[in-house]
């Protein structure tokens, strides 16, 4: 029934981050591999457990164009992802979703697309944006702007430095003044400012963005003077989940449940929902 | 003529389901409480409450349960789904109000993903309502559109007989039909008066309600910090309101074994919505409060159609603080004015 | 004058006067009979406050409300003993300062209110070393009494029963003025040392869980009593421990500011009898 | 004939007296019952009412409590806190039908291994006699199963 | 997840011969999170270590259980093994399955299965340990002496002769203490003056020690090794860096009829002064409230007289800070109160004195010049009663314990009177002689034998003057009738108590009391030194009540547990120490009630602009010795110990 999760196994784990971890889940049985590639777009989350701890909400990290297995990123905290990022290969956790909406990344074809994040939530970006990279030619340019309190504290280091390397993809990596090391080649200071000096022309750009709340404030504020149209924008919203089916009550915005209409919103939606309930 | 069930058959009638294949619930008052429980006999029933205190919901969404039995082994877990019962149920004696309120959750338990804990019970339950003729200070059923005779979410409604010796029977759904065919050699048909149902005053204009609610400058008025100045933030009123379906998922259990649980979990709490980083969407009493105000009478009714709220009244009979649904209502009636 | 009128009038003065910020009275309930929390700011507000024999809330409860006592401004309260014994506890526990509460005591006696002397937690002291030396409610040890003298199997299954009630709300917890902890042990997942599902297990150690943090600092106000929404029996429990802290320790929970903690304390010649 | 019952006690000791007292026990090769499982704390001062309460849940039918002497505690006092905290939940424990011979209380020295011994024996003896705990666990059990609705 | 090795030990044949060790191996094996199970003949030897750290190494194990011998045994040698293989120490726990297991069960089939269950649930244990790391806390290498009597002088210059400084602080004008007022000492009858002026001037000039007198400790701060401390040097009006002792000053001080409290009021000081000729510093005191230049402002004789000019009228009280690494508190006793004895008439009738009036009565330095003259009308008493237990071993007087040194001080009194007045007579009443002590009882026995003490035991049940006598009325028990004696003196041996502000001194520095006042020692049979505050240690009387040997003895073992925590710039200590989740604590403050070592002090947490946001618990890991206590007492579960942590006692529970 829909409270059952499927069981997983990790394949490996990577340190990404001073207490963030990504784990790279396979599925043990095929009918539950089976409905995750009919049901999983980008965008989407699921809950990550360990029997006897619980369930922890994140979003699958891995592009909806790689789907033999999850990958799932997250900062160690709680009592579930305490023992997550203990888990090792070969362990069993289990997985409940895909759940929630999505990128509509059929709509961002033929345009530029622009992705911002900050900090730990470069996970959801990065479904879209190597759903988009692994059909590049679908899409006009792509340019990233990711941003961290410190260099350590960036996440996919690997990843990042394949971005730089490649011609079709701009990376504009920044970190926190203060937060960048000696050998830093690359920007210091806030993602809204580094934004506004590198941003692409609006016209014909979609907008992805996902960060902590401060970030996605000051960000939307930077891409209305660059002239981006909200709902041109989008963003992931998340919020404490125990069901994410739209039963449990607890992660609603105004009326709106992150769970079933979201996590995935345009700016226009979000600055709809009353912000102080975010 | 109508059919009549009379009072003194009511042992046979119980005897009659139960030879059926039917568990009847009834409200018992025990061990200090009133609540429905299953019961054998009719002299253990006390159908002359207002209202139990406990809530039907609890026989369809119980405070806790089990959903799956997990045992860790070395390389493996083995889980065991638990699924409910699907036993056949007749709760006798029920609340317009509490039988709304089942009616009032079934699409929220619906939506997209069934959820079967809920229907399965759902599913073979037949709800006998009894239509009140009495009402307290807290019954607000007739402020929110429904009534004490009110057939919402009932299979069979019996009305209370004026002579006082027992009730006009009426099958509402093809399941309340079908649960009088045991008991059809009791009923007997008779022109008997129905005793004048209980009368309940409007409280407060849910209309007026519904559209200040709606209005999104309401959202951040002082409104909300005065009027709940006083709650203590327990969840009293949301775990006795017969709509009220928010539940957390627990693991339990020892090193190996355990069982993850659904139980009953309240906006009032902060930790309902408390992020692990320390953020707190709704970190004060009046974010809280607001918010169950208007899931109850402005989101849900957007999502499904129906206000969250069936008029029982518990949530203020209850409070700790004389608190209440009735008392916030009435202020917005009146700010409105 | 009645008292009610006494006191709204001085809660006037006090509000005009700016000496406090708010008065923590009670005022008409949803019913005739009931009487509720009410928050007055202004002298004129002062008409709202009513003091009759239904008064019987603890309201130091609410002077723990998240940022009230921050700005070392006073708050005025109206409480009967055992609530003055609850302000005691918070000072000693350095919840509150004592001196920022202006007391309007009373007691009630068979239904009738009759004022108390005095304005700080301190110049209760008479009142309270009257209240010990009355000793704990006659009434409630007839009732635990009656529990006593039962089998401790039939007592188990006495309080299995009325703990399968609970439904965890924790209306006991909100409405106690002890139950102050930013994090409640139940809500402790690393280790999860309390069931917090609200089977008859899970109920069952909450509510002793909860019984012992009172021990030696109950002050028998009834609040969870009266709050419990399924009407467990709370008061004898926590009456069984104000008797063995008295009776073990003579320790009366509230005496005065200065009083430490009854378990963070002892004494060498504390009893042990039945130690092996 | 069913077989005899053989009780579960869990030992909740300090390190310093009666941890070593039951070491002596061994040293001294005296025999006890195999009923008791030891868990080691510093001090009884450390010992937490939660504990005793997890140790019935997971199928306990007697817990024992055991540290240093009064005046003998390595960490001066310890024991006298840990006196007053069994006091009261021992009482309230009392009250709400767990029988006091399924929880014991003594003190025993690093000396006193022929205590622990002796000690042991009875309350396994005594514990067979009174039965499994069967009230507590079956709270245990009820879980397991479905809701009851 | 957890990777943990499990080392099952046969112990020889003793382990293996009651429990199935290859069941356990095989259960063990089969337990989620054991990488691997082995056993071994003996796993502390050689090879077995080298077996485990093998293991370690190879299967990158994160735990180590090892199932042996109480871990009281092989505890210490397995964490360092696990050290040696590069896993942290404390990730390691012994399973008790021989002391506790194969010892003492006689069926093999059960004590596998405890064996087992035992082994399980320290697996589960040391699935949540964490890696711990010594502390090490910096130690200033100066010690502070609060008290300079004999044990604080003693400990004083044992730890100076070592290398180490120290300050001593007296509270009196003069370092000295008691033992300067007493005449002679048992059971040797030497000169107490004469031993110990050389001590007090040797501490003087001992470039290692600065003796602070006429100073009082205000305030101790801080932890072993890093005690911050607040003396206040009350003003002398004296120049200590020119005044030469000359006393000039004292001799021309027109306010002479000063009770001296040295003397206990049988001789007179000025209102300038030095308690007593021989004081060091040899630098008097000006007692403001008699002078007259206070007074009035008049006089000022002495700052004429001053040749040097070292009178200072205007000085002030100083406070001075001083940083230290332990402190020995040997802060002394004082004479009961014999006025609470109003049966034998003390301060009613002149003559009746306490056992130090009459050590002043018998010192040759003393007001009568070592005559032994009745304080009334200064003649030669013929009769003495010595009344021993006189306020000790008396509940009602609120004293139970007994003073230790009366027994042998009075057969002292008997003997020196014995000495200087040849026919005079003595009346010893006594409840028990307790003499034990190096030549204590032969010293006794020549007090009766040689100087025919006249002990009688019994009580005196009353005492009145009657024609210019004492009559002292009791009953000889060992006759059983009843005693009469016309006394010319009468001297009480008066119990020893705690100082008078020993409750308050014992608060301000962070100590624990009993209940008449004396200080708390650790353990009273194994910590007999120490307080149950690392870093203070006691010495002489302030403890109990001790003789001079008792209190020297003290005093040097204090200095050498001292010297042991200076012989490192750091000390080390056992990670074993409590720590508070900021978050959560709701500053109730019961664990620091609570806690026996004062461990626990408030720490407030203040945002970005320093606003004080709360204040909550804050652990010191130099107090902090490891017990738990606070951690049962914390309702929110907001204090845990390391070692010993909730998650990790759940899990062992929860396994079993």
């Amino acid at each position: 029934m829909i409270y059952n999760p499927f069981p997983m196994r990790v394949v490996s784990k990577r340190e990404e981050a001073p207490g963030v971890r990504t784990l790279k889940l396979e599925f043990v049985r095929q009918e539950d591999h089976e409905f995750f590639k009919a049901n999983y777009r980008t965008g989407m989350f699921g809950l990550y457990g360990i029997f006897g701890e619980g369930e922890s909400t994140f979003c699958v990290a891995s592009p909806e164009t790689r789907k033999d297995y999850i990958e799932c990123t997250f900062r160690q905290s709680g009592r579930v992802t305490t023992t997550l990022a203990d888990a090792d290969a070969g362990d069993i956790v289990t997985f409940r979703g895909p759940y929630g909406n999505r990128f509509p990344i059929e709509g961002f074809e033929g345009k530029n697309l622009l992705f911002i994040a900050g900090g730990i939530a470069l996970p959801p970006t990065r479904s879209v944006i190597w759903s988009c990279l692994d059909q590049r030619e679908k899409y006009g340019n792509v340019t990233i702007v990711y941003g961290a309190r410190t260099v350590a504290d960036l996440v996919y280091k690997h990843e990042l430095e394949e971005w730089k390397h490649r011609d079709d993809v701009n990376l504009v990596l920044t970190v926190d003044p203060g937060g960048e090391t000696p050998d830093w080649q690359d920007h210091v200071g806030f993602v809204p400012s580094i934004l506004e000096k590198v941003a692409p022309s609006a016209d014909n750009t979609i907008a992805v963005l996902c960060g902590p709340p401060i970030m996605i404030k000051f960000t939307l504020n930077a891409l209305g003077k660059l002239g981006f149209n909200e709902s041109n924008v989008y963003t992931t919203l998340e919020n404490r989940m125990k069901c994410g089916v739209g039963k449990c009550g607890r992660c609603n915005v105004g009326s709106v449940y992150i769970c079933k209409e979201g996590p995935v919103f345009t700016a226009a939606e979000v600055s709809a929902m009353p912000q102080c309930d975010l | 003529m109508t059919r009549i069930l009379p009072k003194n058959r009511l042992d046979d009638c119980i005897a009659a389901w139960r030879s059926a294949g039917f568990s009847v619930l009834a409200p018992v008052r025990r061990s200090d409480l009133s609540r429905f429980e299953e019961v054998e006999r009719s002299e253990d029933m006390a159908l002359d409450l207002v209202l139990t205190e406990r809530t039907i919901k609890d026989h369809f969404f119980p405070q806790t349960e089990p959903l799956i039995k997990y045992s860790i082994k070395k390389h493996d877990i083995d889980t065991q789904e638990m699924v409910p019962p699907e036993r056949k149920r007749v709760f006798f004696g029920v609340r317009p109000c509490d039988a709304s309120g089942l009616a009032i959750d079934d699409p929220l338990f619906g939506w997209d993903y069934r959820d079967e804990y809920w229907f399965k019970r759902r599913d073979n339950a037949v709800i006998v309502t009894i239509a009140c003729t009495t009402s307290d200070d807290f019954c607000m059923c007739s402020s929110v559109n429904l009534s004490p005779d009110s057939t919402k979410g009932s299979d069979v409604m019996l009305r209370p007989l004026q002579n006082g010796s027992g009730w006009q029977v009426e099958a509402l759904s093809d399941r309340g039909n079908a649960l009088l065919g045991p008991i059809s050699s009791i009923l007997k048909e008779g022109s008997d008066a129905t005793a004048s149902t209980a009368s309940v005053p409007v409280r407060f204009d849910v209309d007026k309600v519904m559209a200040w609610l709606a209005d999104p400058a309401s959202f951040e008025s002082h409104f909300w910090k005065e009027i709940s100045v006083r709650c203590i933030g327990c969840g009293s009123c949301t775990f006795l309101c017969p709509t009220c379906h928010c539940f957390d998922i627990q693991d339990e259990g020892d090193t190996y074994t355990g069982i993850r649980r659904k139980n009953w979990d309240s906006c009032s709490f902060p930790m309902f919505t408390m992020h692990t980083s320390g953020h707190n969407p709704r970190n004060t009493q009046s974010t809280r409060w607001r918010q169950r105000i208007m899931h109850k009478f402005n989101y849900y009714r957007g999502k499904f159609g129906v206000n969250s709220c069936s008029g029982c009244g518990r949530c203020t009979r209850q409070c700790p603080v004389d608190m209440g649904i009735t008392e916030t209502l009435q202020a917005i009636t009146n700010l409105t004015k | 004058m009645g008292i009610q009128e006494q006191y709204r009038s001085e809660a006037a003065g006090l509000l005009s006067s700016g000496a406090v910020k708010l008065v923590i009275g009670f005022g008409e309930g949803s019913t005739v009979e009931r009487r509720r929390p009410v928050f007055v700011r202004t002298p004129a507000e002062t008409e709202r406050l009513v003091l009759d024999g239904g008064c019987v809330a603890n309201l130091s409860t609410y002077l723990l409300t998240e940022g009230l006592l921050s700005d070392g401004k006073s708050v005025a309260v109206f409480l009967k003993p055992d609530g003055i014994r609850s302000i005691n506890i918070l000072a000693a526990e350095a919840q509150l300062n004592p001196e920022q509460v202006v007391i309007f005591g009373f007691d009630i006696e068979e239904g009738q209110v009759r004022a108390l002397e005095g304005r700080k937690a301190s110049d209760f002291a008479p009142v309270i070393g009257v209240a010990k030396a009355a000793g704990l409610s006659a009434e409630l040890q007839k009732e635990a009494e009656l529990l006593d003298q039962i089998s401790a199997a039939e007592r188990f299954e006495y309080w299995k029963d009325q703990f399968s009630k609970c439904i965890k709300c924790y209306a006991c917890r909100q409405v106690c003025p002890m139950c102050y902890c930013r994090r409640c042990i139940v809500d402790v997942n690393q280790p999860q040392w309390v069931n917090t599902s609200s089977h008859t297990l899970g109920n069952f150690e909450w509510n002793i869980v909860r019984a012992f943090h009172l021990a030696g600092r109950c002050v028998a106000c009834g609040g969870c009593d009266r709050s419990c929404p399924v009407n467990i029996p709370l008061r004898l429990i926590n009456h069984r421990m104000a008797k063995e802290v008295l009776d073990a320790f003579d320790y009366y929970a509230g005496e005065c500011a200065e009083q430490k903690p009854v378990l963070a304390t002892f004494r060498q010649d504390d009893p042990e009898t039945f130690i092996l | 004939m069913s077989e005899p019952f053989e009780p579960k006690i869990v030992a909740f000791v300090c390190t310093y007296c009666t941890y070593a007292g039951a070491d002596l026990a061994g040293t001294s090769r005296m025999k006890y019952a195999s009923n008791v499982r030891i868990v080691r704390l510093p001090c009884t001062g450390r010992i937490s009412p939660m504990f005793i309460l997890k140790a019935l849940q997971k199928g306990a039918d007697a817990v024992l409590v055991s540290g240093c002497h009064p005046g003998d505690c390595h960490f001066a006092q310890g024991n006298y806190h840990a006196r007053r905290r069994w006091t009261v939940f021992r009482a309230l424990l009392s009250f709400t039908g767990i029988p006091e011979q399924r929880i014991r209380f003594s003190w025993i020295s690093a000396a006193e291994g022929a205590k622990f011994t002796e000690l042991i024996n009875n309350l396994t003896e005594d514990i067979r006699k009174l039965g499994p705990f069967e009230q507590y666990h079956e709270l245990q059990t009820v879980i397991e199963t479905q809701a009851t609705y | 997840m957890a990777k943990i090795g499990v080392f099952v030990c046969h112990c020889g044949e003793n382990i293996a011969s009651m429990v199935d060790t290859a069941n356990l191996v095989a259960a063990i094996s089969e337990h989620p999170g054991v990488e691997i199970c082995l056993e071994y003949k003996y796993f502390c030897s050689d090879p077995g270590q080298e077996t485990v750290k093998r293991a370690v190494r190879e299967h990158n194990l994160t735990g180590v259980v090892v199932a042996a011998c109480s871990p009281r045994m092989h505890e210490q040698t397995f964490r360092k093994a696990c050290a040696e293989a590069g896993l942290n120490p404390y990730m390691l726990e012994l399973a008790n399955i021989r002391e506790q297991c194969s010892w003492v069960h006689t069926d093999k089939e059960e004590a596998t299965e405890k064996a087992i269950e035992i082994t399980r649930s320290l697996v589960e244990k040391v699935k949540r340990n964490n890696k711990l790391y010594p502390i090490s806390v910096p130690v200033t290498r100066r010690a502070m002496v609060i008290g300079g009597g004999i044990a604080g002088i003693q400990a004083a210059l044992d730890i100076a002769s070592a290398g180490r400084e120290v300050v001593l602080v007296e509270r009196e004008p003069s370092i000295g203490g008691h033992m300067s007022q007493i005449s002679e000492t048992f059971p040797t009858l030497d000169c107490s003056q004469c031993i110990l002026t050389p001590r007090m001037v040797e501490a003087v000039q001992h470039p290692n020690i600065t003796v602070m007198t006429y100073s009082e400790v205000e305030e101790v701060d801080g932890y072993i090794g890093n005690f911050t401390v607040k003396v206040r040097r009350k003003a002398r009006y004296v120049r200590m860096e020119t005044c030469t002792g000359c006393g000039d000053c004292i001799q021309k001080c027109p306010v002479k009829k000063i009770p001296s409290e040295f003397e206990c009021g049988l001789g007179n000081r000025s209102a300038i002064y030095t308690p007593f000729a021989q004081a060091v510093p040899n630098v008097p005191v000006i007692d403001r409230s008699r002078c007259t230049y206070f007074k009035n402002g008049k006089c000022a004789i002495c700052k004429k007289t001053c040749q040097i000019d070292s009178i200072d009228f205007d000085q002030q009280d100083t406070i001075e800070t001083i940083e230290v690494g332990a402190i020995v508190v040997a802060t002394g006793f004082q004479v009961q109160n014999t006025s609470l004895y109003g049966e034998y008439g003390y301060g009613r009738y002149k003559d009746v004195i306490t056992g130090l009036h009459f050590e002043r009565l018998a010192s040759a330095s003393g007001p009568t010049a070592g005559k032994i003259l009745r304080p009334s009308d200064g003649k030669q008493p013929e009769t003495v009663v010595f009344i021993q237990c006189a306020g000790s071993r008396d509940v009602s007087k609120g004293v139970r314990y007994c003073s230790k040194i009366c027994c042998m001080y009075t057969a002292k009194h008997a003997m020196l009177y014995a000495h200087k007045v040849h026919d005079g007579d003595t009346k010893i009443f006594y409840m028990d002689i307790r003499a034990a002590g190096k030549g204590y009882d032969e010293f006794t026995r020549r007090a009766i034998e040689e100087d025919h003490a006249g002990y009688v035991r019994g009580r005196v049940s009353k005492l009145y003057e009657e024609n210019g006598k004492l009559i002292v009325r009791g009953v000889d028990m060992l006759l059983g009738r009843p005693v009469e004696v016309a006394a010319d003196m009468v001297v009480l041996a008066t119990a020893m108590v705690p100082q008078p502000d020993a409750k308050e001194f014992a608060k301000i520095i962070g100590i624990g009391y009993d209940e008449y006042g004396f200080f708390n020692e650790a353990h009273l049979k194994l910590r007999p030194v120490e307080t149950a505050t690392a870093g203070i240690y006691l010495a002489g009387a302030c403890q109990s009540p001790k003789d001079i040997p008792d209190s020297v003895s003290q005093a040097s073992a204090a200095a050498a547990k001292i010297l042991g925590l200076f012989s490192r710039e750091h000390l080390e200590r056992e990670p074993v120490v409590a720590t508070v989740s900021d978050s959560t604590c709701a500053g109730c403050w019961g664990c620091a009630t609570a806690c026996p070592y004062n461990a626990i002090d408030q720490r407030d947490i203040t945002d970005r602009n320093g606003n004080v946001i709360k204040r909550v618990a804050s652990v010191n890991p130099g107090l902090c010795q490891g017990c738990g206590t606070c951690v049962s007492f914390c309702r929110s579960n907001s204090i845990d110990l390391a070692g010993f942590t909730e998650k990790q006692i759940f899990a062992e529970v929860m396994a079993l």
